[in-house]
């Protein structure tokens, strides 16, 4: 285990590295000037100049590189016009929105988390809810119904579904707030009367998936041998899906919940696009529109941490729901 | 939901065929699996409806400049005389008539059903194309991964997590300017199809990791197979090993991650269209219709229906029929 | 040790303190621990024990499905211990192997002539009269209508298949067929009739024969000689007579007697096996036999005991305290 | 097997059918004010900038008043801001030297803010002026404001660190665009800058090495606005600033929201045109234009008394304008932002190619692109019509939708081949694509070349840009011909980059009159100004004139007092109050 555990955390790390490097490069391969975005608008060649020498681009990339990392990990100085002393973990001075990166995370995060982390947990429940429905009532309508309205739900597009739903509900009958972020800690309602249209409209979409997923986990399941052995035993209906089902059935869709929650909260830009709710994903679009390289950084290198979590997570998870899976 | 084509479903349900068992067919010559799925897939009324559904899609697309003949109107052909002070199209339904079958669109009064035959043509276009682009990659290395094992495998997983962990987006966003500048002069026209192949590029390079996952899985379930063993038992090589033995048993689930990421690929053209990356103006797509018509949801409804019923029309298809597939590829996980 | 009488040509497969270890965290599995065994030229040689101690493992390493740890096996003068795939390319078509199921070990996705005809494909074999004509010849001869050639393995029952499976083995005209539980996943009516078959082609052919099963009466019926391995290791090898009415180790007397067709034969009914194998990982100091053994003694736990002739005869066995007879002195159980 | 697809597609028509409410369109054209120039002129009589500003009818004090707008505010440090949305929120927290009195019809009187009159040519020359500071203006803390903190306010400009506000007066008394090196900020804290002296308290003076008659209208930017030396926090000015004006900052979130309280050592009696009438101004950034104007026309809860900053989306005006109920809660007015095909002169030499692309441009067919009428009216003039003593002609006639036959005269049988850079915007993308239809049609080969969105204005300002055409867009800080004729075509100034003389337009005689022209008194310039447009114009052709914006806005029942400011397009605020 803790083998597992060190391994799958040096691989991470590695992963990281790779991801920071590579938009590192990426960002200077642009065909443009990265210092344009960062300079003010009325810029002279002679600010300009400047603005590189203060940002340190004139350096060899590896060097900007290291005093980048250095500052993740130990904090750096910034000249007077990035904030001057930055602690770390340093993210550096975004000139667009004129404050310290980090203060930019800290603040779009809790965003992002509060669209996917409710949103996951309704997507997940609707989908294994009608996963679960469709296989008990194979062949009947219920099944039908169920199967169509998740293959139905797939086949939309969220910023469809989020427009008409917008316009209905909140522009419309006015059931609704108008989408936004309030913070969880300050106003609970209003936090999720803000967020309830992302939510829905997420799950209505990401739950297909799991519906058919869970389906076929459940119907294969419960043709194996030990489920017809528990029934023949007489234990009751329930039991039978409940303990031995359920449990051998949910492991891979554990996997596919995993990966898209990880994937999810690196920034759901469409979502927060339709919604106009400012969080990971927008900040990060918006960050390469501009040519901010520390935003472009940070939000890349959390959504990477993000993904990289979760993919640690479905392991482990996937070896305590089934003692088949060893660690090695 | 992430706009990552990556961060699809890795459709762990699917069998590797044959195994199941389905009742022994004691007359006639032999069936092969593929043949049995393929009745199964006949027998199936969803099957057939959406399979027809596609294959007009696909005529539909493919005969688009005959279309245009027979219409006689282009896709770029602008009818502003039609609209009104506020650039929308005069008459009901956003211009439908026996001319514009599907109306005009707002501002430049292009006509709508011709730019759908061609937006259906770009969209099928880029989406096949980057599905086999995936596949390809997808196949290639689960294949090397789950046979070769070791550190291969190691390298091909650690690639897979990275690639998961990269950035589609700002990829997205930087990659086509970039390219453009590096193959085309400031003044060169940048011909449409540069442009789609570039995002089909971009689609392969984020989309191969759940066809890899998948089959790496089902390679290495393989690989413990007996026949397997015998194969090698008789001494055959490689080549033998992985074309005759392995890929034919991975149909299925190659077939079926296909049908999976098709409409990942037409809703995510959609998709980056909506942030504002993806093709130009110049070459008609659904995405950029779709992106542009949803701001006319209150004033010209009709322009927002037309390309939203399509775009939605082909990725049910696409999913129904993959979702058939799947049955009959794999009957335990039929109704 | 071990032999018959001796071969002016040798043996075709001679075995030598053949050895597998898996490394696995915790340790090495000690798999197949230091056989010794030849089989001549025709002659059918039977692997028995318990399931886990090392039969299927040794059949693998035969064809060379597996890399050996140590030891070395020759086959028909030819050195295969740690032979590439090139230099066993040609002797491949020589050294076949049956699988135990007959559903896994067929490709789904072949029709059965094709299946059959693989091995002439990878050898790059053309037999007179051509591949199809040898398919045909080969399904006749395993009892399967040639008509059936373009059906896939589906489409056939389990004893069906295992008949493909048998004509694919035989396809190259091996010399030495290694069986790995031929029967044991077919129903009993079906058993039968294959291990006929397997004897009949035995007969007809001269094959030489290594037949890996649990299952005693199987073994009697097919082999002439039989070996009992017991974790990893040979613990009584001779001919079948000699084995079935005068086994010498106690594993043998209480195999024979788990089994009551076969116990019949044994003398002693009261031996009983108790208890699961040792595992591999950690097999027990000395004779490994002594923690389930009745007869065991503190010698058996310091010292192992090697495979050694009895009264000159060709059953050797490996126990400080064989035969029949109850021992002199009040058993003492050695430290488990 | 199944009838999934029977299911899904049930479920499509359900959704759809709730869109598909339909009723023919036979095209009524909107009702437009067309534009209207504006009257600004300096105000000479000091009456006009004495405080308090005169009560707007129906107004009433508290409540909150509320703007939604999209992005943030870039900077809310007056030295430091230019965004329209800055200058326009800036005058709450900040007080200037000069500021325009305007009724948002377009009549503009430039009043004295700081200062007690909008400042003094001393030697009638336009090189020495001077400002008398008014008294009883008080920051925040309470402490007066004197000549000597507006003086700091403008030395910090200086800062490289703190750029991004407007640099007249930085160039101007250094006399070289290069200021930031020419004096040294960080170096001489506790001075002023050369030219720049505060001979007393309530003293302001500027001393130029050349004529800079605009100098009233320059210093009614924010650049002039106060601020103590010991409240200078440097680049986090913008996010608390020190106010001086009717409000005072009390939350700031960066990107999200941005509250603004009453300042009580404001005195509305020193004011001449701010009021202080809601309790709170609360910026929330975020919702999307389409969102926000759809939350305002909901008109729901704290909506009703928001302000949608940014214009109506072309795709909901018709919508908007054909509300007859939302008529009262709407806004419509033109804007001095204008809009040009500009034309890479440095490229296109040909005259009569110029001049053929102006008689090719289908103006009406733009407006339908653009959305309409609610958001542009076509132009023919280098100058807005909002612009001081404007004067419309149309130099090259060819109706409402072009003449593309005397377009083909004009080329005479040649087929020029011309790259239209674009940015690869939604919107730009669809006005090329406009654009190249119709000068297609007259005999034109157009290659549209997209540029990224947010590199597009470095690239064109670079000298030697490889286009031929694109479309640029200028809206001057005041409304006063200098600010736009010798900005956008004195060829003297073209430098490698960071051009605004974007059509890279050069002629001798052209630039002789900008010099003779400058040095007039600003009454008198302006009719000069709108002469030598026609000229340049009659004579050149360097650009081809398109269109100027208008502002269509929409708020909240409860929102009044908002009009859009006639010197900058956007809505101003210093009359907002939340009705009962």
């Amino acid at each position: 285990m803790l083998r597992f555990l060190v391994k799958r955390t040096l691989s991470a790390v590695l992963t990281l590295f790779a991801v920071s490097v590579l938009t590192f490069l990426m960002f200077f391969a642009l065909p443009r000037d990265p210092v344009s975005g960062m300079c003010p608008r009325n810029c002279n060649p002679e600010r300009l100049e400047r603005v590189r020498q203060e940002l340190g681009l004139s350096d060899p990339l590896v060097v900007q590189y290291g005093g980048y990392m250095r500052g993740v990990v130990a904090g750096r100085e910034l000249g007077a016009a990035q904030g001057g002393h930055c602690d770390a973990p340093c993210l550096g001075w975004s000139y667009v929105n004129n404050e310290a990166v980090t203060d930019t995370l800290v603040r779009v995060l809790p965003v992002t988390l509060s669209i996917v982390v409710p949103a996951a947990v309704l997507w997940l429940l609707l989908g294994m809810g009608l996963g679960l429905v469709s296989a008990l009532r194979r062949g009947t309508w219920v099944d039908r119904v169920a199967i169509g309205f998740s293959l139905t739900g797939a086949s939309l597009q969220l910023y469809f579904v989020g427009a008409v739903l917008l316009l209905i509900f909140v522009y419309t009958l006015g059931w609704l707030p108008v989408p936004g972020y309030t913070s969880l800690l300050d106003d609970p309602v209003r936090w999720a009367g803000g967020l309830v249209l992302a939510w829905l409209s997420l799950a209505l979409l990401c739950s297909a998936n799991y519906a058919r997923l869970f389906r076929a986990q459940l119907l294969e399941t419960l043709g194996e041998d030990f489920v017809r052995t528990a029934r023949a035993k007489g234990l009751p209906r329930s039991a039978v899906y409940g303990r031995h089902a359920l449990r051998a059935a949910i492991s891979p869709v554990i996997t596919v919940a995993g990966l898209d929650v990880g994937a999810a909260l690196g920034g759901t830009v469409i979502t927060e696009t339709t919604f106009g709710i400012h969080g990971l994903g927008r900040t990060a679009v918006d960050a390469v529109r501009a040519g901010d390289l520390p935003t472009i950084m940070a939000t890349v290198l959390a959504a990477a941490v993000f993904v990289v979590l979760a993919n640690m997570l479905v392991d482990l998870l996937y070896a305590a729901v089934d003692p088949r899976v060893r660690l090695g | 939901m992430s706009l990552s084509p990556a961060a699809g479903p890795v459709p762990a349900a699917i069998g590797s065929g044959g195994t199941a068992g389905p009742p022994r067919d004691r007359r006639g010559a032999g069936h092969s699996p593929g043949r049995l799925a393929w009745l199964r897939l006949r027998a199936d009324r969803t099957a057939l409806a959406s399979g027809a559904a596609l294959v007009l899609f696909l005529l539909v697309a493919l005969a688009a400049p005959l279309i245009e003949l027979t219409y006689g109107i282009g896709p770029r052909d602008q009818f502003q005389d039609r609209l009104d002070g506020f650039g929308l199209p005069l008459g009901r339904a956003g211009g439908v008539s026996g001319e514009h079958f599907f109306g005009l669109e707002p501002r430049l009064g292009r006509d709508i059903f011709i730019r759908l035959v061609y937006g259906l043509r770009t969209s099928l276009f880029v989406a096949l194309a980057a599905a086999v682009l995936t596949s390809v990659i997808g196949v290639v290395l689960g294949t090397l991964a789950g046979y070769l094992g070791g550190w291969l495998d190691a390298v091909v997983t650690w690639i897979t997590d990275l690639t998961l962990a990269l950035p589609f987006l700002v990829v997205a966003l930087v990659l086509p300017p970039m390219l453009t500048l590096r193959f085309y002069g400031q003044r060169d026209t940048v011909p449409a199809a540069f442009g789609v192949g570039v995002l089909i590029v971009i689609f392969a390079v984020f989309g191969w990791t759940g066809t890899a996952r998948l089959i790496r899985g089902q390679v290495i379930a393989l690989r413990e197979r007996e026949f397997v063993a015998a194969a090698r038992a008789s001494g055959a090589g490689p080549w033998h090993m992985l074309f005759r033995e392995l890929l034919p048993n991975l149909r299925a689930p190659i077939l079926v991650s296909f049908s999976l990421t098709v409409p990942q690929f037409v809703t995510g053209e959609a998709a980056l269209s909506f942030i504002g990356v993806g093709l130009t103006e110049e070459t008609p797509s659904f995405g950029r219709m779709i992106y542009q018509s949803l701001e006319y949801l209150q004033t010209d409804p009709a322009f927002v229906l037309f390309p939203g019923v399509v775009i939605f029309a082909l990725v049910l298809a696409v999913n129904l029929f993959g979702d058939a597939l799947r049955d009959a590829l794999d009957p335990k996980s039929a109704g | 040790m071990t032999d018959g009488p001796a071969d002016e040509a040798g043996p075709l497969l001679r075995v030598r303190g053949l050895t597998k270890h898996f490394p696995v965290r915790g340790g090495p599995v000690r798999a197949v621990d230091g056989l010794d065994f030849e089989v001549r030229a025709g002659e059918t040689l039977g692997l028995v024990g318990e399931s886990g101690c090392g039969k299927s493992t040794t059949g693998r390493l035969l064809v060379r499905l597996l890399e050996p740890t140590g030891g070395s096996i020759e086959f028909a003068g030819h050195d295969l211990t740690h032979a590439g795939r090139r230099h066993l390319r040609p002797l491949r078509g020589q050294l076949q192997i049956i699988f135990q199921d007959p559903y896994a070990s067929l490709n789904p996705r072949h029709p059965v002539g094709r299946i059959i005809a693989m091995p002439l494909r990878v050898n790059r074999i053309d037999p007179p009269g051509g591949t199809r004509a040898r398919v045909r010849e080969l399904m006749e001869r395993v009892g399967l209508n040639p008509e059936h050639h373009n059906r896939y393995p589906h489409e056939f029952s389990g004893g069906q298949r295992q008949r493909v499976g048998i004509a694919r083995a035989l396809a190259t005209e091996p010399r030495l067929v290694v069986a790995d539980e031929p029967v044991s996943a077919l129903d009993v009516s079906i058993q039968a009739q294959v291990v006929n078959l397997l004897r009949r082609l035995h007969r007809d052919l001269g094959l030489a024969l290594v037949l890996i099963s649990h299952d005693l009466a199987v073994v009697r019926h097919l082999c002439q000689r039989v070996a009992v391995m017991y974790l990893g290791r040979i613990v009584e090898i001779g001919d079948r007579d000699d084995i079935y009415h005068r086994p010498q180790h106690p594993y043998t007397r209480a195999l024979l007697a788990a089994v009551p067709h076969v116990g019949q034969f044994g003398p002693a009914g009261r031996l009983r096996l108790t208890g699961e194998a040792p595992t591999p990982l950690d097999p027990p100091s000395g004779c490994r036999f002594r923690t389930r053994c009745p007869r065991a003694r503190e010698r058996c736990a310091v010292e192992e005991p090697a495979l050694v002739r009895r009264d000159g005869g060709g059953q050797a066995t490996a126990c400080h305290f064989p035969g029949p007879d109850p021992l002199p002195a009040e058993p003492v159980r050695a430290m488990a | 097997m199944r009838q999934r697809a029977a299911v899904a597609v049930g479920g499509a028509f359900v959704l759809v059918s709730a869109l598909s409410a339909c009723s023919a369109n036979t095209g009524g054209e909107p009702q437009v004010d067309t534009g209207r120039q504006a009257t600004g002129v300096i105000a000479t009589d000091p009456r006009d900038s004495a405080g308090p500003a005169p009560e707007v009818a129906g107004a009433r004090r508290g409540g909150t008043f509320t703007i939604l707008r999209e992005t943030p505010i870039s900077h809310l440090d007056p030295q430091r801001t230019y965004s329209f949305a800055g200058l326009m929120t800036v005058p709450l927290i900040a007080r200037t030297l000069t500021t325009w009195k305007d009724d948002g019809e377009g009549n503009l009187r430039l009043v004295g803010d700081l200062a007690e009159t909008p400042g003094r040519d001393v030697d009638d020359d336009c090189k020495v002026w001077e400002f008398r500071v008014r008294d009883g203006v008080r920051f925040e803390d309470g402490r007066p404001v004197t000549a000597r903190e507006i003086g700091y306010g403008i030395a910090r400009s200086f800062d490289p660190d703190l750029a991004g506000g407007p640099t007249y007066l930085q160039e101007w008394l250094v006399d070289t665009p290069q200021y930031d090196t020419a004096w040294d900020f960080q170096a001489n804290r506790t001075s002023l800058p050369p030219g720049l002296t505060t001979p007393d308290d309530r003293t302001l003076r500027f001393e130029f090495a050349r004529p800079r008659c605009d100098l009233p209208f320059a210093v009614s930017l924010p650049t002039t606005a106060p601020l103590p030396s010991d409240r200078d926090t440097g680049v986090d000015l913008g996010n608390a600033p020190f106010s001086s004006g009717p409000y005072k900052v009390t939350r700031y979130r960066a990107g999200v929201e941005i509250v603004m309280e009453r300042n009580e050592h404001w005195d509305a009696t020193t004011d001449p045109v701010r009021h202080q009438y809601p309790d709170r101004f609360v910026w929330s950034f975020g919702p999307t234009p389409d969102a926000a104007a759809n939350r305002v026309i909901a008109d729901n809860g704290a909506d009703q008394s928001a302000l949608s900053w940014d214009y109506v989306p072309a795709s909901l005006i018709a919508r908007v304008a054909g509300d007859a109920g939302l008529r009262a809660r709407t806004i419509l007015s033109p804007t001095p932002s204008a809009n040009h095909l500009v034309i890479n002169n440095a490229r296109v030499t040909d005259l009569r190619v110029r001049q053929a692309l102006n008689h090719a441009i289908d103006r009406e067919g733009l407006v339908k692109v653009l959305g309409g009428r609610h958001v542009a009216v076509p132009m023919t003039t280098l100058m807005p019509p909002a612009t001081i003593g404007h004067r419309t002609y149309d130099a090259y006639p060819a109706g409402p939708d072009g003449d593309p036959d005397k377009a083909r005269e004009l080329l005479g049988g040649q087929r020029p081949e011309l790259v239209l850079g674009a940015a690869d915007s939604s919107l730009e993308q669809q006005v090329a694509t406009q654009l190249k239809g119709n000068l297609e049609r007259a005999g034109f080969t157009i290659t549209i070349r997209n540029i990224p969105d947010d590199a597009k204005l470095d690239e064109i300002k670079k000298s030697g840009n490889p286009w031929d055409l694109y479309l640029g867009s200028w809206a001057a800080d005041w409304p006063s011909g200098a600010s736009i004729l010798p900005v956008l075509y004195d060829g003297r100034t073209i430098r490698a980059q960071g051009n605004s003389n974007h059509a890279y337009f050069n002629d001798p005689a052209i630039n002789a009159e900008f010099d003779r022209i400058l040095t007039l008194p600003p009454t008198e310039q302006s009719r000069q100004w709108a002469e030598l447009d026609e000229r340049i114009m009659e004579e050149h052709a360097p650009v081809v004139p398109l269109y100027v914006d208008v502002a269509y806005l929409v708020h909240g029942a409860k929102a009044g007092g908002i009009f859009v400011s006639s010197v900058f397009g956007s809505p101003a605020l210093v009359d907002a109050h939340v009705k009962p």
